[in-house]
């Protein structure tokens, strides 16, 4: 065991759970109005507790155990935490403690499950003030069994087609498992569940942006967990994927705030954080493969590109993705998936097949390009599937009645602030 | 002149000043407060102690109308807080001694 | 008795309590409310929604007074709340039916 | 019909308003504010800045009733109130020139 | 020294620094009424200032230095950090650093130090609202000094009878040194206190359960740190403790939130969040002796426990547990000893007298159960001494009409929230 | 490369990131008023963003690249992170990576960006609640380049005249770089820009020291990657300054909060707050040449002064520094700056030259001084010619009306809270 790469997966887990609560809850939780608050932040713990546990019992498994059902998906060994705690070797007369590379493989499933609980807990942003809670948690086991883990077995997994092989695809850090996935599921329950009560009409401002300021910060400073920690290890690769991540998300801030202050005449707070998440989800998956100054340009580029989106393109075909979950997720992972074609530096991945497009390759641009499709594909079918079941058997939204007095009062019987 | 204090659903507030003004009115004043009347509360429960919340959030629009224009106030603020369930609101009309700018000093009906 | 009621700008609030309580005035009682008149209102943006703004926060300050006093107290809002510019508020007076101090049960001007 | 504004201690919301319920008052309306009178407030300080702070929390509860039950009201909120201690606060009472039901349109005492 | 070990313990002491303030500051802070926020927040930091000090001055010794009074309690041998620092050795004309196995006795100081001063403050939540700030300060001094350092001197110092021999009791990372002792202590103080006025007519809802649940993702966090670093090293062990802390706190979330969802047909934020607490509180004994898969029974087993304690038990007896330290902590921590004594695997320790129930010891279960008794006893006698010491020369409250007004504006001369 | 050194400077890279958002942007944006919490929030993150950039275009290498200008700045070697960055050697037909000791140049540039990005948002304390945001762009920018880039040549590179030669000061994480120049700065910030519309007759009291509370706490865990992580490695040295900081925060809350009940009869959050901050400040360019214990006293002193300061001398002079930032970082820094030529011991640092008055040396004294009195002059001349110059070119304030509303909505078109 290497000691001082374990301690950076180990620390690097905390970090993406401190990303998933407080870090998004507080981010999400700023942007929705008053009277949801406490639902989101609900949301996101709880599904922090269940997901971490169906991780354990079946989902590590079937995202990195050996293919079954031709490398659709992983099998059973791995279920239970079989084969990947410690265990008693009989022959040996020793404990057996499973490895993944210089780094146990309990740990590998503790940094690996933080990525599968704050996966379906983006999605909340899309559904945020509306969806029953019950609904919601059905939804985010089936989600996350049949979206996610075939999804990480492609891409993460040694035998995944998109990890290795012809159509190997880069993703570092998740920019197709996690982004691209939930931000085009986001849509799809945006679209699906219609939109909330008084969209359009009733003005549903932030109810407290100090909320999503700190969220933000916390979010990024999490991202070095979630970015660097996908390294596995301690390496210049490490440091580099680190200083990436960082420049990218300080650009996107520029870039995003920059928009505003040209189109409208002033830079909100609200769009720097914006920007900031659209540079960091942008560069997830292009950090291990690109310098940390094409970090900068991806940034810029993610800062616009997500700004464009939640403002013009989701005005114009006016579904009421509530918190921009498909406007900075979806758009942002696409582009960033896309982008790690283009700029990829075999100076920084050492591997000589991963040109971008700037240094001369094309081939990996072309896989991008269909790890970006796969990713889409299979996330609009799962979805799809899992609300139509789900809104036959129990329904997705809550009563009118309950959506106007708020889903804290009504589903969780609490109030966020009681300030008399 | 008549103060006009309507008392109705947070989230009619921005239709009826809406359908005020659209009616000519120039200016209002808004608090938050909570009401307690027919509409039932609802319970919350924090760890073990339980709570009866009765009191419901609602907006007061306080309008001060000159006598002619009140009748058309309270009938534009009936039209557009009713949603026909329990708990619509109610409109207190009180009439008002004087009424005074503080800008410009005017009195009455021009104050407003 | 006389229930002056006056919207004014929220940092003249303390410059008329002052001059209130200079002119012998015992109490007074305030709310935070939002008003919407001829002071024009502004914009604000989160992300694509861009919403008016045309509610701005004032304070209220209800002075219950006895008839003799109204106009000084008037006049001393007038004096302390106005900055000229528009929006500064108005006054509006009523008459009160009967004024109670809870502690002791005393009624009328003696309450106050 | 008459609305009787009590302004009271925070902590007596409950009882008082139980106490109103108690006697067949269907319906109220409270606003949080901050009272200023006798009761002396207290001082707070952040780093170098000292400030007296005289305008102390208050409930204000608004109840319109028929002139009959008016007194009854009266006499239960003082009643159930009061402490005793300088700051227990006032009832104002106004006579209402009418009242209407948001959801039904009917007006008078009936609305109540 | 070995540098890897070192930052780790290093890093465990920011997080359980982070676990106090901002913490438990805003886990509690969110219960309590508006008017005492502030109250609560000066409470942890104050705490935390001056019990570091006062565990560089004494605490450090007592609870470490070798045995005096019979191994009642330890020595003055490191009073003032004497012998904790680096010091000149004259005749090898080197500096010696004191070392405690491949770390410096400074950074294990630093480490026990976190432990120390966060102890005291968990008491808070059951005075909280009422107690006069100059009380609990003293109270927090002879507390630490004469309940926490001799509980710690048994449990964790080489010569420990809890530590070592006959009676040896798991206690990985402090069920009853911290949980039980304060648990115990914070339901004496509750009684002594008496209620807060208005309890049980007035309703007294958390004020801003917003907090409260960031706070719950901070301690979630931070007690990476605590359990985790426990180990003051970085091994298969140290993954492991993480792991079963991870996963008892997720499992206590759904066990929390499950109970609510049944009873009362609706489960909560506030619930989520209790839960996850009552996971780590009851893991903390045993999270570095049994497997992570056993972390889910205690986390499930530990949910359900402190709900009831604070749900049913409170309500029957009628104290004024103000934000449920004992039924948090108190419960959570006696249980979570005993589960020790259940799920405690060899497999895991190394050591084969460690056997638990269920892998057919019953050694160590009732060595559990004695720590379990020595623990309540300590705390119990301890705190009745000094509260009684204390009302009799300061009295504990604040006069009625401070309480009624608040501790923010009586005691501190400031308010929280200023939103005019 | 050594990775446990490589770690510890990432991972305290990210808590130094940490400090500036959320850290200080809590912790000041609590202590202005209600309409103005955004802006403050702004202010840190744009800087963040911004700041970032510029040390990768042209600021690390002003600072740490081969003197040019006679020793008064660095060269362009790293422009645009030339030198820095792995790069492709062709005669040895591998990457280079550049080395700053055991670490990648690129880790020293990431570690070092952090300092450069927090340093001019501490100076938005003097400015608050009144300044433009274009212009305090421009002066961060401006001031990063002319003021902190010469400041941080002088200190901490190779062939700096502060750092090592005949004027060597010590100054290990940098109390005359970071606080003294911005709390001087702050300064002439508050006297150039004026009051505050309403100062001294209107009650500006802070709007949620709620928010004060959580910042402090997150500084006080950030501040361990500040100054321990100034070490750049993990050492015994490294613990030295963990422990000194923590304990002089400590003995700062016992010392401010203690001046407050004796002077005026009460403790204050806020002042615990305060005072911790001024011990955190202090103990910044000592913490790696003195004693824990030192630290203690250092504490102590520096919230006794930091105190008197923003109570005293502030209402004397009658400037209106917003949130004491010179009060705390101005005075604080110089008095750490002094206190470390008082306290300073060749155990710690293992340099006989470094003998602190108490020990019986001088020349490191004076030398302090020397370098207090360098850096409040770069920091006055630099400070008023950018402000002179940008008042000439865009004015520094916004209208008088803009002030009054509030900077969220008139600056930034987004306000805080929507509580209905
Ligand atoms: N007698 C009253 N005095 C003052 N306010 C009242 C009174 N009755 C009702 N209200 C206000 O009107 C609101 C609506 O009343 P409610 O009885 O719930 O419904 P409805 O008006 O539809 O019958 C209440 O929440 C309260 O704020
Ligand atoms: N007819 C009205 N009824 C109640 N409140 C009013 C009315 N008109 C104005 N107000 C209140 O007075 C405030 C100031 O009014 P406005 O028209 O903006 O300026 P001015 O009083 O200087 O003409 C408004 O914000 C609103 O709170
Ligand atoms: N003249 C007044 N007009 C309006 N409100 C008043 C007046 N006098 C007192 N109040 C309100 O009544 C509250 C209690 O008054 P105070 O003088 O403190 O005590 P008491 O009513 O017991 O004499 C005040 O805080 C204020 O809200």
């Amino acid at each position: 065991m290497n000691p001082t790469d374990t301690l950076w997966v180990l620390i690097s887990s905390a970090l993406v759970l401190m990303m998933l609560a407080p870090g998004l809850a507080m981010f999400y939780g700023g942007m929705v109005r008053k009277k949801n608050i406490l639902s989101v932040m609900m949301q996101c713990i709880f599904l922090m507790g269940l997901l971490s546990i169906v991780w354990a019992l079946w989902g590590y498994s079937l995202a990195f155990a050996p293919d079954i059902a031709g490398g659709f998906i992983g099998g059973t060994d791995y279920f239970l935490m079989k084969g990947v705690l410690p265990a008693w070797n009989d022959s040996l007369q020793q404990v057996d403690v499973p490895m993944v590379g210089g780094i146990p493989r309990m740990v590998h499933f503790l940094f690996q499950m933080t990525f599968f609980v704050i996966t379906p807990a983006l999605i909340c942003g899309a559904y945020a003030e509306r969806m029953k809670f019950s609904s919601l948690v059905f939804f985010s086991v089936l989600w996350g069994t049949f979206v996610y883990c075939p999804l990480a077995h492609w891409v993460w997994s040694d035998t995944g087609w998109l990890f290795t092989g012809k159509y190997a695809a880069l993703d570092f850090a998740g920019g197709t498992v996690v982004h691209i996935s939930s931000g085009i599921s986001a849509l799809l329950c945006a679209v699906i569940l219609g939109k909330r009560f008084g969209f359009g009409s009733d003005p549903m401002p932030p109810h407290n942006l100090t909320y999503t300021f700190l969220g933000t910060a916390l979010l990024w400073v999490g991202w070095f967990g979630f970015n660097a920690g996908s390294a596995l290890n301690v390496s210049v690769l490490t440091a580099n994927a680190f200083l990436a991540t960082h420049l990218s998300a300080s650009a996107g801030v520029l870039s995003w705030a920059g928009m505003e202050w040209i189109v409208r005449g002033k830079p909100s707070a609200l769009g720097a954080c914006s920007g900031a998440i659209a540079g960091l989800v942008c560069v997830t998956p292009a950090c291990g493969s690109v310098t940390p100054i094409s970090g900068i340009f991806i940034g810029l580029l993610g800062g616009a590109a997500c700004f464009y989106a939640c403002t013009t393109i989701k005005s114009k075909f006016g579904y009421d993705d509530t918190l921009d979950a498909f406007g900075v997720h979806g758009i942002g992972g696409m582009l960033g998936a896309i982008l790690t074609g283009v700029f990829a530096d075999p100076l920084v991945t050492g591997v000589p097949e991963t040109a971008g497009l700037l240094v001369g390759g094309s081939r990996q641009f072309i896989n991008q390009c269909i790890g970006v499709v796969a990713a889409v594909l299979v996330a609009l079918v799962g979805t799809l599937i899992i609300l139509k079941f789900l809104d036959a058997v129990m329904g997705l939204r809550v009563s009118p009645e309950d959506e106007l007095r708020g889903l804290d009062v009504t589903q969780h019987g609490e109030e966020g602030y009681i300030f008399w | 002149m008549k103060k006009i204090e309507a008392i109705i659903r947070h989230f009619k507030l921005e239709e009826v000043k809406d359908a005020l003004t659209g009616i000519g009115i120039q200016g209002m004043t808004v608090a938050e407060v909570r009401g307690f009347g027919r509409q039932k509360g609802h319970k919350e429960q924090y760890r073990g102690a339980e709570y009866t919340v009765d009191f419901l959030p609602k907006s007061k629009i306080e309008v001060v109308v000159s006598d002619d224009q009140a009748q058309e106030v309270i009938d534009t603020i009936l039209k557009t807080a009713r949603t026909g369930q329990i708990g619509d609101g109610k409109i207190f009309v009180t009439t008002l001694a004087d009424t005074i700018r503080i800008r410009t000093g005017e009195q009455g009906e021009s104050a407003l």
